[in-house]
């Protein structure tokens, strides 16, 4: 796929949404306001943006506990999300989820997990659907790590495999799962497990947006022209804490530091796109100032909104009983 | 109409609705089988047979042979699901439930009410439960009361051929995550079955007989022999009703409170381990809102708090018999009233 | 003896027993922290800092961090235990059970029994419970009614930091598969906890109170509950006997039945979803068992059958709370007698 | 390991009890005196043989629902087993547990396994106590095509890898998982999944007793060494249905006939050794009957055996309750 302007517009649009939005959080979370556990997908924003430009609304994505980043390159509409987090009635989810199962089905975004390794299996049955009812549509989960090595990701692979499912599984390698390190617990390389499962794999640079959305693009592409599906390891970083309130004392000195100075997918994407004369600066700055504000609304709009009422504890648990 | 067996019942249940909505699709281990052997396709129709001949009317994209890998084709199930087919997938045994159970129970099952209402998962887990194949520990427990236990899903646990086929059609059509239990030991079983497709509501209890002395509640195959009981005893002058929720969840509570309002007395089989299981929650619910009716106290007849065992002759001893229904009936009747109950 | 919060304890009781006994060994996701990685070593000590300070004693042999994959570690711990080793293995949230819980209930729980006597399998798996966090449905469950309802498996559920310490060795010291469950809410609070080391039974219940009218039987965390309102209760003259069952599998079924002898009436307070749990199992003990000494129905509070909700607003009403439990004793003590009860 | 006399006629003999046992009990299911499922190993003789001759009591083995050839092989006691399987009180597990239980744990022998894919993870707690305790044991999970594609296999497999455990994975792949193809179920090849999780592999032909002892000898060797692990990937086949009453209609024609005329592991090891005058075939011969004397006794005696009395219904649930 070609970025023609409306799209690298869009694309840094949405990873600006994205980063304002964590990082507000941290700022937000820190006051105590913002109720359970929230973890921030900050440092990420190419991964799910460069993954989401290739998808429509009759796409699946299946999203972790560090999902806000993937709703929010899925199309979720962001103050319905921050409404969530802050427990709203107003909320994607009228305020039951939280920020661990912001969903949007009509957007195709099947939810962010509590559950590591959740995802994977959802999308084999989201590819599936596509397939039988010949929708056009392909399926993406996304996954850290950490859930490449439970069960239930692993046998995804295999059965999405032999049934030659459109699917792509991005494994998201910021290098940690909670506090243990990839280089600990994971065993061999996403590669060859792709390989073992009899999938093509893809090894991307996660800090940069070309590069993810280039290898997406021929994943996806492989998977709607149902040659089944495939692997992309998105090597990156996460640039807070496992969740809010996470020291990270088990991050090397200046690790962060580091990474946000010199590989920042933010700083990198501006960087390409005005020295190949594709987009002026003075337009991202005005993206950066409307995101801002845009923000800014959402958390005052959520800090102030209504909480659910006492009679939605008891529906939305079946459709009918 | 004519005599079907409950496999019977079932596979027909599954062609009707797969006849009548291209979205049901089937899948599970060797649901077909054979899947790229050398012999003969359909070569198993599910490990007992019941979904034979259905791939060769609904060709292998509809009746998908899974591989051993539960987490992935139940979540699959649940994904498809929540984006527009309505999957029906067999587990073959309760008892492998604990390889997938999170995509059961923390996905299928809270969808709905995390996403706020916003989610539909219409799917069916079909699955193999109970005692007396001896097929040990592994393969013959009841577990529906974990599957009950769990906001979000439905469990059904049809009694006879009849049954099975009314409920399965119900379930098939309905937008929840049903968990299907089939009792093994009813595959041969036959009676009358209509040809025609027809439903059977969820939470409606079937009252396969009436009586005035005692309520004896059956879960699945035990309402077999509680009813077997309920005749020796009716010819012992002991008239019981004898109730089949059908549904464990939803539960006709309404049913069998107005039992016991006229009855005063109720016995409760259920095959599965005794702690925490549909005994515990029936009793529960009729020592709460049906006390003051009680003239007795409340008897359940369960297996011991041990695993299935595999000698046939311990295995009998395990599983509720009618023998042991008929005399805690007998001694809810001879109870002298409120005092000194403790026995 | 000093003040402890329940954190503590559990560090404590992991400490002395890790101390005296060369075989006890720690796995969990974290339970040390930062394997492999370039900062701090016992990074974490548990998501929660519970195990935090155990690695610099023990040693990343004896105290060891996992990968995600519960089924290969929960297993391991079973393997482990069955060949010589007295593993306490971390789930971190019960609610992840779903994911490795063949290697608890079929294997683990079902060797002794399947082997004939032969095996002994002497581990405990920690786990976070319970609502309060704002952690929503998928870290917030209880569950504990699914593992009492498994025959092999002990399930210990403290209700504060000296019954933690107390339970927590006696579990490590158990041969048989403890499932040991720790209230999330509770690890910041304190009280006195000796600094030796001491055991618990299990299946002995602790009065925490005791009175003349209405016996409130609370699991976990909803001993406290129990408590406050009984609290309540006694300035409005109303005198209750509040019982802890500590572990309720096995159960001690004597003191709950012997208190309900002597006050004729019984409420129980559970955080587990309605269907099939705790206060349905013992309520159900009592209507059979105890029927005679009834005075007024069995009150059971409990949280409604749906998923815990995220919102705060909405979890503080899922959640049992004291008020809730006056309620129901209220209720209780009005009741009539045996007649017209169904309200 | 070199193989000497001794060695010889031990492997010929177990795989022979093993064969036996198995034909037999082919014959008297067929009666409808024997309760419950039956998985019958014959054809699979070689691997159990070839693996289980490098192990001691010290090392533990975790078998399958296919699991009369492992335990014969690991040295469980024939009339024990078979006494078992008729569910009679002098059953190994005393009537409770059946074929598809039976475990000896003074033999290292975790037990067969109704679970599939429930043998690995314990097999990692096994290699786990050899290390921690210091044993010089070793641990072998024994596990089927079909189980390959199980979530807790592959969870194993790293876990093993990443904690570098004495442990060995055998892949006794038959082609089948009861009637599915392991060509249509297992994407990729065992040994791609090995190198995926950082294990070497060995191919090897299940129907050559040497080839089979020799891969495992390496293997443990390498695990006793402190190596870690690795998997072997055995080719082979089974001779009866999935379980006794399988019509195998799934079959090629001739499929089972061609295995049995033309690889069978019996037929080889005989020609193999007595025409390397390694052994004379009289002593083989002897073998034979002894054995078929052996298994005959055993099923007399199972079948006159008495069952659990009715107080073992209740004993054995846990050490204390
Ligand atoms: C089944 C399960 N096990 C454990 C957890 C606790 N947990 C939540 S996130 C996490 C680490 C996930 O690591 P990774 O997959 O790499 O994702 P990341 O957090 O790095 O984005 C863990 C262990 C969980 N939520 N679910
Ligand atoms: C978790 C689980 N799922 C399904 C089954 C049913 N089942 C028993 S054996 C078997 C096939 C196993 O195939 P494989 O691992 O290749 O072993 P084989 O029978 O060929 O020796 C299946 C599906 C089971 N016992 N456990
Ligand atoms: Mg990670
Ligand atoms: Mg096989």
């Amino acid at each position: 796929m070609q970025l023609n302007r409306e799209d690298l517009l869009r694309a840094y649009r949405t990873m600006r949404i994205i980063r304002d939005f964590e990082e507000r959080l941290h700022v937000e979370f820190a006051t105590g306001e913002i109720p359970g556990f929230v973890h921030l997908y900050a440092g990420e924003e190419a991964s799910a943006v460069g993954v989401c430009m290739h998808l429509g609304d009759k796409d699946h994505i299946a999203s972790t506990h560090r999902g806000h980043g993937h709703c929010i390159a899925k199309g979720c509409d962001v103050s319905g999300m921050m409404n969530e987090i802050y427990g709203r009635k107003a909320g994607l989810c009228g305020g039951k989820g939280g920020s661990m199962h912001i969903a949007d089905i009509s957007k195709g975004m099947l939810g962010a997990n509590g559950i590591v390794g959740g995802g994977p299996p959802l999308i084999c049955g989201a590819a599936l659907t596509a397939k039988v009812l010949k929708t056009g549509g392909v399926a993406i989960a996304f996954l850290g790590d950490g859930a490449s090595n439970q069960g239930t990701t692993l046998e995804s692979y295999n059965l999405a495999s032999i049934w030659k499912l459109p699917a792509v599984f991005v494994v998201e390698d910021n290098g940690y799962a909670e506090s243990t390190a990839a280089s600990y617990a994971v065993a061999g390389t996403q590669s060859d497990r792709a390989k073992g499962f009899g999938m093509p794999a893809q090894v991307v640079d996660g800090f940069d947006f070309f590069a993810v959305h280039e290898a997406a693009g021929a994943a996806i592409e492989r998977a709607r022209a149902g040659e089944g599906p495939s692997l992309i390891h998105v090597q990156l970083s996460r640039y807070y804490g496992h969740f809010e309130g996470d020291g990270m004392t088990y991050r090397g000195a200046g690790e962060v530091d580091r990474l946000r100075n010199d590989r920042d997918c933010l700083k990198r994407f501006r960087s390409k796109v005005t020295e190949a004369a594709l987009l002026d600066a003075s337009e991202l700055d005005s993206i950066d100032h409307a995101v801002a504000e845009q923000i800014d609304t959402s958390v005052r709009n959520a800090k102030s909104a209504p909480p659910p009422t006492e009679a939605d504890l008891l529906t939305d648990v079946y459709v009918a009983y | 109409m004519s005599k079907k067996s409950f496999r019977q019942a079932i596979n027909e249940a599954l062609r009707q609705e797969m006849r009548r909505d291209p979205r049901v699709v089937l899948m599970g281990e060797d649901v077909a089988g054979g899947a790229g052997a050398a012999g003969e396709d359909d070569a198993w129709g599910g490990v007992l047979g019941v979904t034979k001949g259905l791939v060769g009317e609904f060709g292998r994209e509809r009746v998908l042979d899974t591989p051993l890998s539960e987490s992935a084709y139940i979540g699959a199930a649940a994904g498809a699901a929540a984006t527009g087919l309505r999957p029906v997938a067999e587990l073959m045994f309760v008892d492998f439930m604990g390889v997938c159970f999170d995509q059961i129970f923390n996905q299928a099952a809270k969808f709905r009410y995390m996403f706020g209402g916003h989610a539909v998962t219409p799917m069916v887990i079909r699955m193999m439960y109970g005692a007396g194949f001896r097929a040990a520990s592994q393969h013959s427990q009841c577990l529906y009361p974990i599957f009950t236990h769990i906001p979000g899903l439905k469990v059904v646990i049809p009694s006879s051929a009849y049954e099975a086929k009314g409920l399965l059609i119900q379930a098939i059509r309905d937008d929840d995550p049903v968990i299907f239990m089939e009792n093994k030991v009813l595959y041969d079983q036959e009676e009358e079955v209509p040809d025609e497709s027809y439903t059977i509501p969820f939470g409606e209890a079937n009252l396969t007989r009436e009586g005035s002395d005692v309520t004896i509640v059956g879960i699945g195959r035990m309402v077999q022999i509680a009813n077997a009981a309920a005749d020796t005893l009716a010819r012992q002058g002991i008239s019981c009703t004898v109730i089949d929720p059908r549904t464990t969840s939803p539960l006709d509570t309404g049913s069998i409170l107005d039992s016991v309002e006229e009855t005063g007395r109720l016995v409760i089989v259920d095959e599965a381990s005794p702690r925490c299981n549909m005994a515990t929650d029936i009793s529960a619910l009729v020592a709460q809102e049906a006390f003051g009716a009680l003239r007795a106290p409340i008897r359940m007849v369960c297996p011991p708090h041990v695993p299935v065992p595999f000698a046939p002759n311990l295995e009998d001893l395990y599983v509720p018999d009618a023998a042991r229904v008929e005399a805690a009936v007998r001694a809810v009747m001879q109870h002298a009233g409120k005092q000194g109950a403790r026995a």
